[in-house]
């Protein structure tokens, strides 16, 4: 597993990787939606959250079909099914090379970029553990979506659409929960919740992925 | 397509297809390949030890020749000997991004990557496209002296002659009836 | 003898070259005098208290991240109509100077912000336009970077410099629209001096002799850089040559 | 040192991160050109 | 002119030719922002206007680096440079089709979607007049950029880079029209300033893009 | 690249290019077609009246044969004679999607869009990889009797031997010195 991990986050790292595509398109919705809605700084900091959250989550959904589509197109998958990785193990280091290239970055610059939308000092904080707990969910199920459309013509497509709907509950947990922050509330609810969701991914969609590889694969 | 193949070929030989455009060399070499199931018919032995040279080389235009060459040692976890950029000429060329090779020198550049590789079987379509008579004689002898010498295996797709003693097996006359036809379709038949 | 006759890189390299360790001890001169000036010996201003410090390095490092622009469409224009390689060079010289001046306006407006208007940032006209104008920045250097061949290079990050300039410009114009803003007007500029007391003037406007000494030395530096990385490349280039044909 | 007032945070924190911009920015450009200029010293005395 | 235009939008319509996704891009945005900022009615009719027009223009933006990408690596942009169509043309074309296969549909859709995100009556039709308006300066914007970075490295993450300022005017004039026919405001402002971009990208990009081709090509 | 090379070709001629991989073949093929400047020398009378193949057939895999044709037709605003598809024997594959030929069959409906475009100079580069040896034959009946006979010129760069009694240049003698250099980094030496 760490061999693949390894493998894939150097080829992120590289040229064509895509390593900054998800940073870079994150940094482009947030600077485009103060243009679009109007500079005002109250309307601002109460979307916020929201937006920070659903920016997040579009750089994640775009940079999904890299997870398996170029091992695919290079006929390397078929060479990883049969290294001694079981395909759960696969799908796995696949989703934290996906977290670590996608993810992570988001996370940290996040709060940076709520600068530029005004959110407050907490609403920082807790747009930052959101983001922690709930982009893992995000590249697990995008895991699971990309291995269901591996080496399908317009699988891009298809894969944004399979995975929105799952996408929905983490969004909602984790924009409540920075919304929520920004206002003062109580967190609690909803990332005990997210957090759930997240280790409910982690144990089951590995298994779920590897099942849809099985298939693709034959 | 093709009816009635049927071949077995030994270590440290060789095998040369041929046959009109269009009479399934190449569905043939992608069946072997494991990249496409056969109608009907078992391709044994090769899978996991096949290396495959399609009529694409598959070259990205961005990295230069050397990162190309470690790219796919790295990725069949083979080790890349210096020798590969005498073997086909690429010496001079190595930190040239590939995108700016001529046809041939690409070419050259996507045979190398079957040394390179490792591979017992390697599967070979068409593989001297472009390539002037040196490069071709160049390749011959790579097959001829260091592949199948090491007791490798190639079967070759092609329409020129390379110069190799290799048996030759003529498609044409096994043409698939329009009728012949196997796959899950038949079940519908 | 034209002026053209400096775009000759080997003449440019000779008569600049001696200028480069002079105008860098020039501007540090003229920028520790503005700096120690204004720093150590002005007083607070009324409504800005101390940090009306900020100034001397907020006001000049705006002039010259629109400045440097300037300088690279110039540039850019001289080699899309005469083709002089050395006018490409410092384009793509003077491109980071500009992004770090940009940066540099946008930080210090950023802290001073902070404590006048209590908030790090505002979608006010002049700001925007300065984060506009640094992704400019951005994607120009980007575009240099990206491609091998350096003349191919000179040529469409000079298409894109001409088609920037024209659509920076453009959001100058919009974003003043869609925001009236927060920021001073330019009670500083030249033509409305009056507007504010010697004691700041003066030591702001050392500052910015120092900024433009600055940049004009660091400008000539980085095209020197850039024209013997060129001719390291032609070399390079021929010697590999010469190894792959026998003569 | 003088006594910056209320302000004094934001007026040494701007400065600071300015000049660090600017040297680094100066540090750099010296650095590259010296590394520049070895390089073309080599190149030149490899094929003139 | 008419025969490019003619095959761009055949291929754009067949398989892998990625006619939807632009659409499908813009329906996911609009879908996913009320989960991520909240229900509340007020809050998203303020900002649908603008959250309309950025979802549009990523969408645009998403899809610009097909305009040249394909041609180039299967040969045949030599080939249309030689036909007898000046470059300017090729351009004017390739912005065209993508106009027709990216912007259209996207002002088609945007009152439908504006309804999700509580758009009132006549801002419906004002986003659809400014769409209508400023969707093929996209285009020509987008064709302009994608010409700057054929055949590069990275060429996606670097075009987003390269365009992302040039939309800037495009969007503040369009949002802005957007929002003040929503409030029922006057929009002639904004609109003539919006058609003034259009024309003027209109009249000259496409020899902007010519002599990037011209350059890239050699 | 090269250096002293200069023909003329009068109207109903052809001429064949010849040289090592990577001597320049393409490269002058493109600077005639008016693709790239030529660093140094002059090219008179191609341009408009040019038609290019070049190594990739720019064909798109969703289009089918017909459809291909169509285009460059419109696009030449020339007529699509029906007989093209006899003449590259692809009458058969009509309403195939291109993705879907074989590389011979790809390459004959490459070399059909020439017959296509009408144009008088036609620039050909190998023109006859991956064919078979009859379709070989069939292409060079289609430069000979109709392309040359109706007053066309053509150049051909290729490796292999097509049966066309043309005239040949062969490049190898004008590889360019290292020192004969035009372009910009003349500048800089
Ligand atoms: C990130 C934010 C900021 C940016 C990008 C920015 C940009 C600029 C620019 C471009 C100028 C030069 C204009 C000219 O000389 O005509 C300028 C001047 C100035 N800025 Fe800022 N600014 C920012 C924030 C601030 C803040 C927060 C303050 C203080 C409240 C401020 C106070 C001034 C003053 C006093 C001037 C001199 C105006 C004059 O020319 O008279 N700026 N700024
Ligand atoms: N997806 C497909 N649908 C229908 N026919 C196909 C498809 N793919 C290939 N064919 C046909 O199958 C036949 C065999 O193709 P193949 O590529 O194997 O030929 P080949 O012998 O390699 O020819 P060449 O020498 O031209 O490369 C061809 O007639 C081709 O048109
Ligand atoms: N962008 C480039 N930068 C540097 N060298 C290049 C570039 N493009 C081509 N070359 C070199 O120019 C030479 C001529 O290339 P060209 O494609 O014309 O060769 P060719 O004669 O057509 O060869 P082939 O028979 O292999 O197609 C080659 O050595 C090639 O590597
Ligand atoms: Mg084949
Ligand atoms: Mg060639």
């Amino acid at each position: 597993m760490r061999a693949v991990l390894g493998r894939d986050l150097r080829l992120a790292v590289r040229a064509g990787g895509g390593f900054g595509l998800g940073l870079a398109f994150f940094l482009i919705v947030v600077v485009l939606v103060p243009f679009g809605v109007g500079p005002e700084t109250e309307i601002l900091s109460r979307i916020a959250p929201g937006i920070l959250w659903v920016a997040a989550l579009l750089a994640a959904l775009l940079s999904l079909d890299r997870i398996f589509a170029l091992d695919h197109e290079d006929g390397s998958l078929p060479l990883l099914a049969t290294a001694p990785l079981p395909l759960e193990g696969l799908a796995l280091a696949k989703a934290l090379a996906h977290w670590l290239t996608t993810g992570l970055p988001l996370v940290v610059a996040a709060p940076i970029l709520g600068v530029l939308l005004h959110l407050s000092g907490p609403g920082m904080l807790w747009l930052l553990v959101s983001l922690a707990i709930g982009t893992p969910a995000l590249s697990l199920i995008g895991t699971f979506g990309a291995a269901l459309t591996v080496g399908l013509r317009r699988g891009g497509l298809l894969l944004s659409l399979i995975v929105l709907p799952l996408y929905v509950p983490v969004l909602i947990f984790g924009a409540e929960a920075a919304r929520r922050g920004a206002d003062g509330l109580s967190v609690a609810t909803p990332l005990l919740l997210l957090g759930g969701i997240g280790l409910g991914c982690a144990a089951l969609l590995p298994f779920a992925a590897a099942a849809a590889l099985r298939v693709t694969l034959r | 397509m093709l009816e009635g193949v049927s071949f077995r070929v030994a270590p440290g030989r060789g095998l040369v297809l041929r046959g009109p455009n269009g009479i399934g060399k190449t569905t043939l070499l992608r069946a072997i390949a494991g990249l496409q199931p056969p109608l009907s018919g078992r391709v044994e032995g090769a899978g996991e030890r096949a290396g495959y040279a399609s009529h694409a080389d598959g070259i990205k235009p961005a990295l230069t020749v050397a990162e190309t060459l470690g790219f796919w040692a790295d990725l069949y976890r083979a080790e890349l000997p210096e020798a590969v950029y005498d073997w086909f000429d690429l010496a001079d060329l190595r930190d040239r991004p590939a995108g700016t090779l001529s046809a041939g020198q690409g070419r050259r550049l996507g045979l190398a990557r079957l040394a390179v590789i490792g591979r017992e079987v390697l599967l070979l379509d068409e593989p001297t496209v472009s390539l002037d008579a040196a490069s071709v004689r160049r390749f011959a002898a790579f097959i001829r002296d260091r592949h199948l010498a090491q007791g490798g295996i190639a079967v070759l797709a092609t329409h020129i002659d390379l110069g190799l003693e290799l048996p030759e097996i003529d498609l044409t006359p096994h043409r698939a009836a329009p009728e012949a036809r196997g796959g899950s379709d038949e079940a519908f038949l | 003898m034209s002026i053209w006759s400096y775009a000759n890189p080997r003449k440019f390299l000779d008569t600049t070259g001696p200028w480069v360790p002079w105008l860098m001890w020039l501007s540090a001169a003229v920028l520790a005098v503005g700096l120690v000036w204004g720093f150590f010996f002005t007083p607070e201003a009324e409504r800005f208290g101390s940090s009306v410090k900020i100034i001397y390095l907020h006001v000049p490092s705006a002039l010259m991240a629109i400045n440097a622009w300037l300088m690279m469409l110039v540039a850019s224009l001289i080699w899309l109509i005469r083709r002089h390689h050395v006018s490409a060079l410092a384009a793509r010289a003077a491109a980071p100077v500009g992004m770090v001046m940009t940066l540099i306006a946008l930080v210090t407006g950023a802290i001073w912000g902070q404590p006048m208007w209590g908030t790090w940032w505002a979608w006010d006209p002049r700001l925007t336009s300065f984060l506009i104008l640094f992704l400019f920045y951005l994607g120009y250097i980007a575009l240099w970077t990206a491609i091998p061949d350096p003349d191919q290079a000179a040529d469409l990050t000079s298409v894109l410099c001409l088609v920037g300039s024209v659509f920076a410009l453009m959001s100058r114009y919009a974003v003043n629209f869609w925001n009236q803003g927060l920021h001073q007007g330019a009670s500083l500029s030249l033509d409305k001096q009056e507007n504010v007391a010697d004691v700041f003037w003066v030591p702001l406007l050392v500052c910015m002799a120092g900024f433009v000494l600055l940049f004009v030395a660091l400008v000539l530096l980085r095209t020197g850089t850039e024209i013997r990385l060129r001719r390291i490349r032609a070399l390079r280039a021929r010697a590999r040559r010469a190894e792959t044909v026998p003569a | 040192m003088m006594d910056l007032g209320r302000y004094a945070a934001e007026v040494i924190s701007a400065w600071g991160a300015s000049l660090a911009l600017l040297g680094g920015l100066v540090w750099w450009s010296l650095r590259r050109d010296r590394q520049v200029r070895a390089e073309l010293e080599k190149t030149e005395r490899d094929n003139g």
